[in-house]
């Protein structure tokens, strides 16, 4: 019931941002005992945007993690629950590689090799026909002579968003599938989908699990290529050699520069309305996004967040400070 | 039949000459009980056999987790670093904040004699301790000022990396880009380890720290409370309500279509996957009773409402077990339904119901998915002091620690479920005690 | 008065009750016990039931009711302004209000005054009794604290002799109705039976609810996606939205979800029936008791192993041990080392899963066999039946119903189960027959549409819901044609 | 379980219920298992401190009638009765009866020896026990002890009175269950062929007994030995097929019957 | 289970063993129930294609005597045999013997009524099912016919062959149970007082039944009843404590027993 007073930070939300949030709310609670230690549940950016609209009061969450922006509708949904004031915090940058066995040879990859690797149709002699490669070698001869297998995150991911539209969009074009499907169908969304479409043939094998999962596949097929975190890449470096992307290695400088191409950034929302009733919150916030915390030599960056720059970082704080609501 | 007559001579062969021995198939039917005899044995051995591998692959993994590699180092607990300005009298909260890790880095350098001013190989000592030394020698200060200004000898648990590099889990063969020690870290190690100073001791974190993202502090403290909670909760209610919903069901209940409303509803819930009691909780004890999340008490109520239809089940099939003869006996003696039940038919279906409860129970003991919506899946630091607090639950940890990036997770995963199993084999031993008395055949 | 006090009160004027009653029955028998209607016990026993219950209703009603009174009273002592802002916020301003009644108690009655005089200084004193507020109380906060804090004093105070008064009414009355003739026992068995019947109906409380939790977002989905495009659709592919994307449509055909379901399921119980009912065959009729005492628990062990060690064993061992062996098989067949067993697979999930559900099959089979009589088993074998004879012929047809209970509970988790899947079988909905590829369960689909990254308004999640509650139906139906099948034999049989 | 009350019935049968002689009156009582009919029309009342032997062929529904007299046909599922029995005068299918007052008052024993899978003390004391028959541990023991005396089991149990009910053999479960019956004092005592598992000696101790209870209690037995029912019973109703056949006085019955079914029966020319 | 062969008795033993007139032979046989020891030292023959009747009081080891015959004791728990018992001289207790062939030939009814869960046909055709004694449908029929009409159950079932066993009453069941264990057409045929829940009539079925079958079989019947000892058996074996107190010609027994105690046990001065 209402009586009972909260005195506990409670956050939901994505899992990829939980370990982030995990070590801020640990030293948080170190640092400043007053408050109780927050409790970070994970449960999917979904599952914690839709606590996050429940309402507003003590018995509601006061922040969701998310590793995607908030959507429209869900703006909406919170609104008509009574959330009307959302502030949105950005923590930084996730960047998503490509990594297989260490054992294995390095690896150079492009958007248009995964493209075709992985794609549900490909052009073969100016043909758009189902994806025939069954080998890696078959659509480069560069890349190693072994059975296609990638373990991609599944569609719940936030991940593979960013994988369709990073990868896939861009190796469809390059790879001149694009012209192919816009030649077939008139629909431009229809033509959008089909180009970030992945064969079903069992060779692309989508993980809805963590990351964990996909190093246990990579573990069980050594020449399986796995997208993964780049925290997740960092804590694991001895037993995964990571790829290139249009001959770029992952690092958090050539994340932060932008230089390579794969990565997405994290955020939190927080609910405006519990900031001066529910303690520590505000003070979890200022903690979070003090450079302590997420500069470059934070610890999250350490763990393998990409820093956001220095300008990014102030602004985040500023538009906080002011109230800034979406 | 056998009309033969015979004769004291012809005795000794007298058995294979009987003319008349039907043929019932013998060989056959024998041959077919050996077999039959055999796939029995199979079964147990193919079950056990597969108990065996799963066991031992989680214990190989998982030993090692029960050590925890600390540095033991003398630590002067300077009153420069930690309380510059001599304030603690007036204002306690600076002995809260001090900077403990630089008093440990410090302390640790001192001991492998390196410079002070070396900004980076002072980064890299910092690595070698782990970052819950602020709260450790903070607690440390806390509970006895006066140790500011002296040195005394502490154990200082080890960075993760230190601790997995010191058990020989991280490959030291492979470029030291690409591993989270450096060679450097390694050297250290070596020397600290054999001057003694590093060394691994039980880890009796392992079983009172709550969660935390570094390795070498996380603990199942909260998972074990919450467990125990939840234990609590679902075998107080389920049994009781479990085997008085049997009681009327088999017992009283009239058999009509309500009640085979009833049956079947109850079977099916047994059926309804998991996390959709996830749903139920979240809906109708969070959102609606206003239940806290997060909080044992909740997990506690839908493992229960989870737990109910296998015990509901496995208890109706031992009272339907229980002979009529004995109910006739007790009703024809004037006993009254009621007490027919609880004096005679209970205590002989008891065996029944204690097995369901035991699978119910482990079943409730092993089970993530539902606790994923009530907001048990989530990082708790603080022991929870009451079911009403915010905790987790062991395989929920598992499942945390599974998920975890850091090489030092693995064996604590593995370590915790061996902790599980545990917990489950204390249940199920308890259990069979408890079994055993009842099932004494008269 | 704390209320574990006052049910320690309660429970000792019930425990008075009991001895009472208990003495004024023997007392009215006056040495011939039989006079009585029932063992003075059961008088002692009603009249602690009518100490007791109307206690704890009226107990009840006062946890339910009076936050709801006394917060709405408080409330209405807000200031206009406050009361104009939505209700949420006010529930915000009130969770502050009853930190700071919480942190009333803690203070010295000088302190107190000093916060009602001055608000400001509250939020500091209190943070020193480790009370922690969020920001600093507005005075009418402080005020409404005191109100809220004298409030539930009074309401504690009133509940305390209405509880004990409802406690002694009761106990008096009922020690009052003691009588030779009052049918004492008849009416605790009464309230047992009511108690039974209570009990029973938790089962449909917990079906409504689940149906209630799961309908209104189902609704929302077929809303959105048409039932026969959900129901009969082969293909289940829900895309993701891409940035930006309104239309988020996908295809959600439920038929590959439901085949991998049942597919699994199947392999599953392909290993868990006959092993497990081998395993309790041998255990009921063959082993000894020593033998039994030791194997019976190990392998209920398996039962209790959490599903996600069953997963990663799955990923890590079983998988790759199947496709590697596959790879040997091809090789000494065609001299092609391909392994034709995925190591994600239909075989890989099932067997994995059949192992988990062994000791469900063998532990309740063995009670139910060994509940055979033992006439049974001497007719047989007098007439020179071998045990396997007796066994197959005679036990197991007696036991025949039980069994197929216990198959049928066992079939039931071997649906529900996610874990092994999601980590042995991959989540690839496809529709296939060859049990060596990947196949996917409608359980891991509604767990991955809840936990992931999708928007939680679009289909893609909401159809968490509508195959929770297709499952359920299914599940159900499926039930209820075991419950005919079960009833058929039971009518052949007695 | 019963439909009641014909009101045609009802005031002759006032008059009958009420007559004193009679212990228990069964009026009209015809009995259903499911579809099928167990009993027609049995007319048949059993007297005070009087024996009374129930004869009659194999499923002839004996063991049915001695169960409608102490409703343990209750149990049965689908088993219905119709018409009126009476212990005392007072209808025991009436709501207003307590048919657990009723069992303590008429008491069975049956047909299959069901002794509890307790203690042979227990088996005995818990009858006792639940109607608070004994206050004392010591004014249960002479209880236990009487009622296995007069089963004639005491000398061979006292030994072992803490030993399981069903370790015994099978005519001595019998006893014990005898002998449980017996220690609740009950007015009616059915017994249902309590002797087929007994030997001669152990039954002459149970006619014994029972001619020694007639002087208190009313018994009705049912019995597939004529001599029994010639020597324990002074009434004798013989039942064929569902019917009551005749009811007489026990030396009528065996010497002159007036149906010549039961001289049938009787010189073992049916069954 | 058993105990056998001191090399003293060996010799004597092989001169009786091969006794032709002696279709069953019990030497020396002592049963143990765990500690507790049930018969002593019993020197017991069965002559082939007689009947013989086992009596004595309650408890006495009549059917523990039964059962070592056919071996069913091998199914108790803690049972021990010693001794010696042969089958047309072999010992069946030797590890050479087998025992369901044993059982097939040696067939048993027991006390209480132990029909399957299964229909009235399926009950008769079990043993012949189990054995291969019929190799079509209609040999089948034709066992299970004459098996329950020798039994004396024919016209009461066969319009419900197809009914449960278990729906009988008790003396039915029993009859079925007879009917089951003739089907197989065993030489020996143990019956534990197969008479003890069946009506006169049916009991006189059962004797006519015994009278029939002696002619091809052996029969071992316990009863409780001294008249029908006295009707079917040709020798009767008197037990008492777990002993054998003597054994003859039953004539002999009834009219001029030499001991004593079956003098007394006649007469009604014990049990
Ligand atoms: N529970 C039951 N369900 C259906 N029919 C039953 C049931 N009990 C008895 N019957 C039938 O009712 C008839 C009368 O049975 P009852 O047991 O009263 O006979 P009985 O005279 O006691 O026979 P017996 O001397 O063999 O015990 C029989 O035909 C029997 O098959
Ligand atoms: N399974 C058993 N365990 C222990 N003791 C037993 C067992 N069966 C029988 N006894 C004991 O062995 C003795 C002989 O029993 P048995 O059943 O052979 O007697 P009986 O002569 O057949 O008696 P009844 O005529 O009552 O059937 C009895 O004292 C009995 O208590
Ligand atoms: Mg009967
Ligand atoms: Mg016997």
């Amino acid at each position: 019931g209402a009586a009972a007073a909260r005195d506990q930070i409670q956050i939901a939300g994505s899992s990829t941002v939980l370990p982030y949030a995990k070590i801020v709310a640990e030293s948080f609670g170190e640092t400043l005992p007053d408050f109780k230690t927050p409790v970070v549940e994970s449960g999917g950016s979904s599952g914690g945007l839709k606590e996050f609209c429940k309402g507003v009061g003590p018995d509601t969450i006061d922040i969701a993690n998310s590793s995607r922006p908030i959507k429209d509708s869900e703006i909406e949904a919170c609104k008509a629950a009574g959330v009307t004031e959302i502030q949105e915090v950005k923590i930084g940058y996730d960047g998503i590689v490509f990594a297989t066995d260490a054992g294995n040879a390095d690896l150079a990859l492009e958007p248009k090799d995964l493209y075709q690797a992985l794609a549900a149709e490909v052009v073969v002699d100016g043909k758009l026909v189902a994806n025939p490669y069954r080998k890696w070698s078959d659509v480069n001869p560069a890349l190693p002579d072994a059975e296609i297998a990638a373990y991609i995150p599944g569609e719940k991911h936030g991940t593979r968003e960013v994988f369709e539209e990073k990868i896939l969009a861009h190796g469809c074009k390059d790879s001149g599938a694009q012209d192919a499907i816009k030649a077939l169908v008139a629909d431009e969304k229809e033509q959008a989908s089909k180009c970030i479409a992945v064969r079903k043939d069992g060779l692309a094998v989508d993980i809805d699990g963590d990351y964990t999962e996909t190093l246990a596949r990579i573990d069980a097929n050594k020449s399986g290529i796995g997208v993964f975190g780049l925290s997740f890449y960092e804590n694991n470096a001895d037993k995964l050699k990571v790829a290139t992307v249009s001959g770029v290695a992952p690092s958090t400088e050539t994340i932060a520069s932008g230089e390579y191409p794969v990565s997405r950034p994290l955020f939190f929302y927080v609910k405006k309305a519990h900031l001066g009733v529910i303690p520590g919150l505000k003070d979890y916030v200022e903690f979070f996004t003090s450079d302590d915390m997420i500069g470059p030599d934070g610890p999250l960056a350490e763990y393998g967040l990409v820093a956001a720059p220095d300008a990014e970082r102030e602004e985040i704080r500023k538009s906080f400070e002011a109230g800034n609501i979406m | 039949m056998s009309q033969v007559t015979t004769s004291p001579a012809t005795a000794a062969f007298k058995a294979s000459v009987r003319p008349e021995r039907r043929d019932i198939g013998l060989r056959r039917r024998y041959a077919s009980e050996r077999r039959f005899r055999l796939y029995g044995l199979a079964a147990i051995a193919f079950g056990l056999l597969f108990l065996f591998l799963l066991l031992s692959s989680v214990v190989s993994k998982g030993y090692t987790a029960f050590l925890q590699t600390k540095i033991t180092i003398p630590v002067e607990f300077s009153e420069q670093v930690i309380d510059k300005d001599g304030e603690r009298a007036t204002d306690p909260k600076v002995l809260m904040t001090a900077n403990y890790p630089v008093v440990a880095r410090n302390a640790l350098a001192k001991v492998l004699g390196v410079d002070p001013g070396d900004r980076a190989a002072m980064r890299e000592v910092g690595g070698m301790i782990s970052d819950s030394v602020r709260v450790q020698l903070r607690d440390l200060v806390v509970a006895d000022p006066s140790v500011i200004g002296r040195t005394v000898d502490v154990a200082i648990l080890a960075h993760g990396n230190v601790d997995s590099a010191y058990k020989g889990q991280i490959d030291l063969g492979v470029d030291e880009k690409n591993r989270k020690v450096s060679d450097r870290q390694v050297g250290w190690m070596n020397q600290l380890a054999e001057t003694g100073a590093l060394a691994g001791h039980f880890n009796t974190g392992l079983f009172t720290n709550g969660a935390s993202s570094r390795p070498e502090a996380a603990g199942l403290g909260v998972a074990l409370v919450g467990s125990l909670y939840m234990m609590l909760i679902v075998l107080v209610l389920s049994l009781p309500i479990g085997v008085a919903a049997s009681i009327y069901l088999e017992e009283f209940a009239p058999k009509n279509r309500f009640t085979d409303l009833i049956e079947v509803n109850i079977n099916n819930l047994a059926a309804v996957p998991s996390i959709v009691y996830g749903l139920l909780g979240l809906a109708v004890f969070v959102n609606f009773a206003g239940f806290p999340r997060s909080a044992a008490l909740v997990g506690g109520l839908v493992l229960t409402l989870m737990t109910l239809p296998t015990i509901i089940i496995a208890t109706r099939a031992a009272l339907k077990a229980v002979p009529p003869s004995i109910r006739a006996a007790a009703l024809g003696l004037g006993a009254s339904n009621m007490q027919t039940v609880f004096h005679h038919v209970l205590p002989l279906a008891m065996p029944g119901i204690l097995t369901g409860t035991i699978i119910g129970l482990a079943h409730a003991l092993g089970e993530t998915a539902p606790l994923l919506l009530i907001g048990m899946v989530a990082f708790v630091a603080d022991v929870p002091a009451t079911p009403l607090d915010p905790a987790t639950a062991l395989p929920v940890q598992i499942y945390m620690w599974a998920n975890e990036a850091e090489r030092a997770f693995v064996e604590r995963t593995s370590g915790a479920i061996i902790v599980l199993l545990i917990f489950l084999i204390l249940m199920n031993v308890g259990a069979i005690l408890l079994r055993r008395r009842f099932e004494r055949r008269w | 008065m704390s209320i574990s006090l006052l049910l320690l009160l309660v429970a000792a004027i019930g425990v008075t009750g009991y001895v009472g009653g208990n003495r004024r029955a023997q007392a009215l028998a006056g040495g011939r016990l039989s006079s009585l209607h029932s063992r003075p016990g059961y008088y002692g026993s009603l009249v602690a039931i009518w100490a007791l219950l109307p206690a704890i209703a009226v107990l009840l009603v006062w946890i339910v009711a009076s936050p709801v009174y006394i917060g709405s009273t408080i409330r209405s002592g807000f200031p206009e302004a406050v009361q104009a802002e939505p209700q949420a916020t006010q529930n915000l301003n009130y969770n502050m209000v009853g930190a700071i009644a919480r942190g009333l108690k803690l203070l010295t009655p000088e302190e107190r005054a000093t916060i009602s005089a001055d608000a400001a200084a509250a939020r500091a004193l209190l943070s020193s009794k480790g009370v922690p507020l969020a920001a600093d109380p507005a005075p009418y906060m402080v005020e409404a604290a005191q109100n809220l804090d004298r409030m539930t004093t009074t309401s504690r105070m009133i509940v305390t002799v209405l509880v004990l008064a409802a406690a002694l009414a009761g106990a008096v009355v009922a020690y009052r109705s003691v009588a030779p003739r009052l049918r004492a026992r008849n009416r605790v068995e009464g309230v047992m039976l009511a108690g039974l019947v209570g009990a029973s109906s938790i089962a449909i409380l917990t079906t409504i609810g689940i149906v209630a939790s799961m309908l209104t977002e189902a609704v929302h989905f077929f809303s959105m996606v048409p039932a026969w495009e959900f129901f009969f659709g082969t293909v289940w592919d829900p895309r993701f939205a891409a940035a930006g994307a309104t239309d988020s449509s996908g295809q959600f055909g439920l038929i590959p979800l439901l085949a991998g379901t049942l597919y699994i399921g199947f392999v599953a119980m392909l290993v868990a029936v006959p092993v497990g009912l081998f395993a309790a065959i041998y255990m009921a009729e063959y082993a000894s008791s020593h033998f039994r005492s030791v194997a019976k628990p190990l392998i209920e062990v398996l039962a209790g192993i959490p599903t996600i060690v069953y997963g990663f064993f799955a990923l890590a061992s079983v998988g790759p041990f199947l496709r590697d062996i596959s790879a040997q098989l091809n090789g000494l067949a065609t001299g092609s080392y391909a392994s034709f067993i995925q190591a994600q697979s239909v075989l890989t999930a099932g067997f994995v899963m059949g192992i988990m559900l062994i000791p469900y099959v063998s532990s309740l089979s063995d009670d139910i066999i060994t509940a055979v009589p033992r006439a049974l088993r001497d007719g047989s074998l007098g007439l020179g039946a071998t045990r396997s004879e007796t066994i197959k012929r005679v036990v197991l047809p007696a036991a025949l119903p039980g069994i197929v209970g216990a198959l049928l509970m066992t079939a039931s988790r071997a649906i529900g189960e996610t874990m092994i899947v999601v980590l042995a079988a991959g989540v690839a909905a496809r529709m296939q027959l060859n049990p060596f590829e990947p196949m996917t369960t409608v359980t891991v689909k509604i767990v991955n549409q809840l936990t992931g990254d999708l928007e939680f308004t679009s289909p893609q999640t909401l159809v968490a819901f509508a195959l929770g509650i297709t499952l359920f139906f299914i599940t159900l139906c499926l039930n209820i044609y075991a419950l005919y099948i079960v009833r058929k034999y039971r009518e052949q049989y007695e | 379980m019963n439909i009641l009350s014909e009101a045609a019935v009802e005031k002759a049968l006032d008059k009958k219920m009420n007559d004193v002689s009679y212990k228990m009156i069964g009026q009209d009582v015809s009995v259903y298992y499911g579809d099928k009919r167990a009993l027609y029309d049995v007319n048949l009342n059993v007297r005070e401190n009087t024996v009374t032997a129930l004869i009659g062929p194999s499923g002839c529904g004996k063991s049915t009638f001695l169960r409608t007299l102490n409703r343990m046909n209750d149990t049965i599922d689908g088993c219905r009765v119709t018409g009126r029995i009476a212990l005392d005068g007072d209808d025991i299918y009436d709501p207003s009866i307590d048919v657990v007052e009723l069992r303590a008052r008429v008491g069975m024993v049956f047909q299959k020896p069901n002794p509890f899978p307790k203690s042979i003390y227990e088996n005995v004391a818990y009858g006792p026990r639940i109607h608070g028959l004994a206050r004392t541990r010591a004014e249960m023991d002479a209880i236990v002890e009487k009622s296995l005396q007069r089963a004639g089991l005491w000398n061979e149990v006292k030994d072992r009175l803490q030993e399981s009910g069903t370790g015994l053999s099978g005519g001595q479960q019998q006893r014990l269950c005898i002998a449980r019956a017996v220690a609740v004092s009950p007015e009616v005592i059915l017994m249902d062929e309590p002797c087929s598992a007994l030997d001669p000696i152990a039954t002459a101790r149970v006619e014994e007994l029972i001619h020694e209870l007639r002087a208190n209690f009313t018994i009705v037995i049912v019995t597939h030995s004529m001599q029994q029912a010639a020597r324990v019973s002074q009434r004798t109703a013989m039942f064929h097929l569902g019917q009551l056949v005749e009811e007489n006085d026990t030396d009528k019955i065996f010497t002159n019957p007036d149906d010549q079914r039961t001289q049938d029966y009787i010189m073992g020319r049916f069954g």
